[in-house]
């Protein structure tokens, strides 16, 4: 019997939902994909740490992360598919002590970023820039998501920006409020990916391709199957349905990865100085694999 | 309080979070204690081991535990040796430095003694030095002990395959912004710790009651 | 059982530190401890009585001169050497039997076979009772009594003793001196006795040799042919302490120090140099 | 290896995080000692002061400091106070239990003589108690430092204010998947934690030269 | 300035432990020691002798019995008590200047006073030169003199000493007599001396006191009228002595313990005791 498929997702981030549904409904087993959990992570660079540990074949991960350790020589990875595109949200303080009704209003205030070079970064910066605001007159603060609602109820942080479920939570608590959703600032953004290891897919294509089928099947299974879906995503989580279900509104889920996303987000990383590649479209074509990959789940 | 009780990953039960982070404070305090008390008896005994490792050493014994994440995931992958590498390195310096300490404050009159009695230079080491030893040797151990347990959670941080362990169980009632949870699992936390500190001391007052 | 010592032109010098020169404790010394002879060693404090003693015992082999055991030249540590030490010197985690028995369990003989030559030795020693008690249950004197017992238990054929009974009290030294008397008259083993005490020295030796301060030479030499056991009260036992309370006395004067070196005794001095 | 010196967020240089982190770890720090030095005093003095605290105390000795981190931003929110805590948290316990263990290993002849001598309880406790306690003290403000210092990396995990700080540097080295700048980070961290070391033997050497 | 000691049906007992019953180690005791003598206290160890001195020093509290100086009933510690250790006890953080006027720093006499005052001991005790030694630096004789000195400068009028040379080598020792009674003989304190060395005993005192094993009564009182500087080695010395020593040989023999409860010496039991 062949060794089965060792995948990662990241804890509570319903971006990773194809996967639980794969899992718990029977897709996975009913395509043929021999699946072991070998670990659920609590960031994107853990899940790229353990690419290049070779302790892993195939991940739902952050197209971010996976960008920036491909480029940075760390893992040798390669996108297959996408989880979703959209599903964070700039939150802004409920209680209006500053008011803040528009992006253009953030300048001069503090913006708490889950990371330097995530998506997230990348959304709101483009997005300042866009409407005129210099980055150097917005302070940006790198704060982990679950403690992101802490410091804006705080007051350390006038709004955030992350992924969901974290704004749907916010909210929900009373916290803050979504002032524009990431879909908003750039419709059908590139988010969470599923990636695999460039010699495991070489080695393995058929195992992968059965995965890969799986996930179609789920991310089609969601679109029809809206509250089954979300008792899945409360059993991952454990957050409450009311939360899930709101943040579920802003997640897009969809296979189909919009490979100019990726193009432009290498382009954005490179220009802060964080990876270094001369040839963005040869390290895109070799990066983005999903037309072959869809070809050949296809046959 | 103690909603604990019925799991955090609702459904996740208490007390295999305890089993998993016991199982991994296990391995990572087991590994530290197998290399640290030899490598001490050495190191205090002969002065060329000393000379040659106590440099190198020296530098890696200020790095915090949570700096080697990133390295351990490179080097171990996930799951239980990258968090048993985690605790190992936070219970070995201080396994490895008491040992050696209790070498040296041995004191010289009974090394001479022993040799007076014709004791030969191995026989030293089995039938004085390291009997000599156990009382310092144990004091590290619950130095390192502590320390390692201390380090759990951050070890826990690099990701867990089974979905257990009681540092996984804080991260999570964190995301889910619980913090009545978190309290409870800090209590769960320093209350097993206590457990493993009292369990040592029975042990220690067992083989060192000459002291 | 016993052995004649012969030591010839011993010097020792002690390596300087940082805030210490070189230091020259003992200086081209001559002396003989005839076979089965007790001979008692006074000297003022650091004048190099332990460093002879070690040195003697094979714990320093970094020195010049010539040892000579029965004539034949020893260097290092000889087997049939054997030492008490003032502080006790029990291993803690061993038993009074454990302690008496550990020379033999070193030189690998049969675990029954020690266990009864211990046992006949805590008899001999009137430790019986107290075969399974750890050291930090024993009195001062039944400490003392111990570390002999696992000296002897060994059969050495030259016994040094480095202020043996310094830590002990006035009725329980005087109690051991009989004890030590009585085994040796049977043994008749080669002695050499260190001790700070004139009255103990007296006691107990055959010959007393007086120390100078340090570099040690031999500053004078009692031979003492009074019978055992002595009387401490009588006119002749006293007669000779008084002669050598007054050498002492006069070769120096303890109240007169000068600032500069002071070590207190030979362990703070070793401390100091590890 | 030494790119780090080009900054780590680009553009961050090397200097600033030392600074930025020092002055954290100096805060907690202080706070520790300046809180565990009086009360690790007064409970070793007097068994009313100890019965009260010890049991507390003790639950939360064992909890990591990593644990504390959500707790603390709930408290402090972000920045250097709630990095400061958790260095505080780091550094208090062992300040603590040093001070206390150094008055309890005050020779009680010392203290009989005082009182011989008509030092009345208050003088006993400035003029005896104090000056006999300060070895005992560096020990564990040493150790005390070291902790906190490995802390520090945890610490800057709630995120931070300004933007530097070397365990947020090894942060970003790691979101942006650079093993060479995180290995280049631990060792900063070693050796400044090595220099800080150094620093207060020298003190130490000065302040408690009579033992 | 001397004081009348009066010591009446004095008893301490000792709260037992869970492995230890509770111990009477004084029973009903009566003492007298008057103005300006110098009383010397033998006894087995163990019989209570610290544990009296304790009492008398203020350090225990927790007795039956009635203490008395010049008449007038005393009760925890009086300032006209003043008391020499057998560990020295001195300060080790401070130098011999500063061991040395502590009390007076105590007790709030300014700067340049007790300064001068310690300066006057530190020459009458021999210590010139070492002023700002620490403890340390100095040799065991020369701690034992700082003691002293630290006790006397605040003119105690009763001086209670404890084994005070207990830890000394035999030279330093007999100095130090010599030392002590000269100024004992200008000063004619009250001084009650707890020793177990007989030749001390009668070297120093106007009385010594026999007491018996545990819990001490007096077993005998010995007038001693010769007159100071003593000679060791004369006919009536050595008589006195060897009664003294008869005495305490045939009331207890340190040879013969029983298992079960040893204690060395009271250093020991009160840190088992904590
Ligand atoms: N390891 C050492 N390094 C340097 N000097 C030493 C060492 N051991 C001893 N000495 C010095 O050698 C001298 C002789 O010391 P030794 O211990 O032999 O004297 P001692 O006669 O035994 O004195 P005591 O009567 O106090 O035991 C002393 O001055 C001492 O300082
Ligand atoms: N704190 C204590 N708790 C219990 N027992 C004690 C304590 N202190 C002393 N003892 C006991 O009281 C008895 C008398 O002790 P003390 O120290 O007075 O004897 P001593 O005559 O001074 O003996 P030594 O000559 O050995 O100094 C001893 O048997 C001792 O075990
Ligand atoms: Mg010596
Ligand atoms: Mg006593």
């Amino acid at each position: 019997a062949e060794k089965p498929v060792r995948v990662a997702y990241l804890q509570n981030d319903i971006h990773h939902l194809p996967f639980w549904v794969a899992r718990d409904m029977g897709f996975l087993a009913r395509q043929g994909a021999n699946v072991e959990v070998a670990g659920v992570f609590r960031s994107g660079p853990d899940i790229m740490s353990a690419f290049a540990a070779g302790a892993l074949d195939m991940a739902y991960v952050g197209v971010a992360p996976a960008t920036a350790a491909v480029a940075n020589g760390t893992a040798d990875v390669v996108v297959l598919s996408q989880s979703n595109a959209e599903g964070s949200a700039l939150v802004v303080a409920s209680n209006g002590r500053h008011l803040v009704k528009t992006v253009k209003d953030l300048e001069g205030k503090s913006v708490a970023i889950p990371g330097l070079s995530t998506v997230q970064d990348f959304l709101l910066k483009e997005s300042l820039t866009k409407q005129g605001v210099r980055l150097d007159r917005v302070k940006f603060l790198v704060v982990k998501p679950p403690e992101m609602i802490s410091a804006l109820r705080n007051g350390d942080v006038d709004a955030f920006i992350a992924w969901e479920p974290y704004p749907a939570k916010a909210s929900q608590m009373g916290v803050g409020r979504t002032l524009v959703s990431s879909g908003e600032m750039w419709p059908g953004h590139p988010c969470c990916v599923v990636v695999a290891d460039a010699k495991f897919l070489a080695s393995h294509p058929d195992q992968v391709n059965a995965v890969l089928r799986a996930h179609r099947q789920a991310v089609e299974w969601i679109g029809k199957n809206r509250d089954k879906a979300v008792d899945i995503a409360v059993k991952y989580t454990g957050m409450d349905e009311k939360t899930i279900r709101s943040a579920m509104k802003t997640v897009h889920y969809n296979p189909t990865l919009d490979a100019d996303g990726v193009r432009r987000y290498a382009r954005f990383l490179t220009g802060l100085g964080y990876i270094r590649i001369k040839d963005v479209d040869g390290f895109i074509g070799k990066f983005v694999r999903q037309e072959s990959a869809a070809q050949r789940a296809g046959r | 309080m103690e909603l604990a009780l019925n799991g955090m990953p609702p459904g996740s039960k208490l007390l295999p979070h305890i089993y998993y982070s016991l199982a991994r404070v296990g391995w990572g305090f087991s590994l530290a204690v197998a290399i640290g008390v030899p490598l001490g008896l050495t190191m205090g005994w002969s002065r060329r081991v000393r000379s040659c490792l106590e440099a190198p050493l020296e530098l890696l014994r200020p790095v915090p535990p949570m700096a080697w994440i990133p390295i351990s995931i490179l080097w171990f992958g996930i799951g239980n040796k990258a968090a048993a590498f985690i605790i190992f390195l936070g219970a070995f310096f201080p396994v490895l430095l008491n040992t050696m300490a209790g070498v040296k404050s041995i004191d010289p009159v009974i090394l001479d003694a022993a040799r007076t009695l014709n004791a030969a230079r191995r026989t030293v080491f089995f039938k004085i030095l390291i009997p000599a030893t156990v009382p310092s040797i144990f004091t590290g151990v619950r130095i390192g002990l502590g320390i390692g347990w201390m380090t759990l959670v951050a070890a826990e941080f690099t990701g867990v395959r089974e979905g257990y362990g009681l540092g996984y169980m804080i991260m999570t009632a964190r995301d889910i912004q619980r913090p009545d949870l978190i309290v409870a699992g800090m209590c769960v936390i320093g209350f097993v710790g206590i457990i493993l500190d009292k369990g040592l001391r029975v042990v220690r007052d067992r083989c060192a009651a000459w002291q | 059982m016993a052995v004649n010592v012969e030591i010839r032109g011993l010097s020792k010098t002690f390596a300087g530190s940082d805030n210490r020169s070189d230091y020259r404790a003992l200086d081209c010394l001559d002396l003989q401890v005839r076979r089965g002879e007790f001979v008692s060693l006074l000297g003022p404090s650091g004048s190099g009585k332990s460093t002879l003693l070690r040195i003697l015992a094979g714990l320093d082999q970094d020195y010049q001169g010539e040892i000579l055991l029965d004539g034949a030249s020893v260097t290092g540590r000889d087997p049939r050497v054997g030492m008490v030490f003032q502080e006790f010197a029990l291993f803690p985690w061993r038993t009074t039997l454990e302690n008496i028995e550990a020379g033999l369990e070193f030189a690998g003989v049969p675990k029954k076979e020690r266990r009864r030559a211990a046992m006949e030795y805590i008899a001999a020693f009137g430790l019986s009772g107290f075969e399974s008690c750890l050291p930090k249950e024993l009195s001062g004197g039944m400490k003392q009594r111990v570390a002999i017992a696992r000296t002897l238990i060994n059969n050495p054929q030259l016994v040094l003793m480095d202020e043996p009974f310094g830590a002990l009290d006035c009725q329980m030294r005087n109690a051991l001196h009989a004890f030590l008397i009585k085994l040796w008259l049977v043994r008749r083993d080669t002695i050499l006795f260190v001790t700070h005490n004139v009255d103990e020295a007296v006691f107990l030796s055959d010959r007393i040799v007086v120390f100078s301060p340090s570099p040690a030479r031999v500053l004078r030499t009692f031979d003492i042919d009074m019978p055992h056991p002595r009387d401490r009260t009588s006119f002749e036992f006293n007669q000779m302490r008084r002669t050598i309370l007054e050498l002492l006395a006069s070769s120096s004067d303890p109240l007169s120090e000068k600032p500069g070196r002071h070590v207190t005794n030979t362990q703070q001095a070793r401390h100091e140099a590890a």
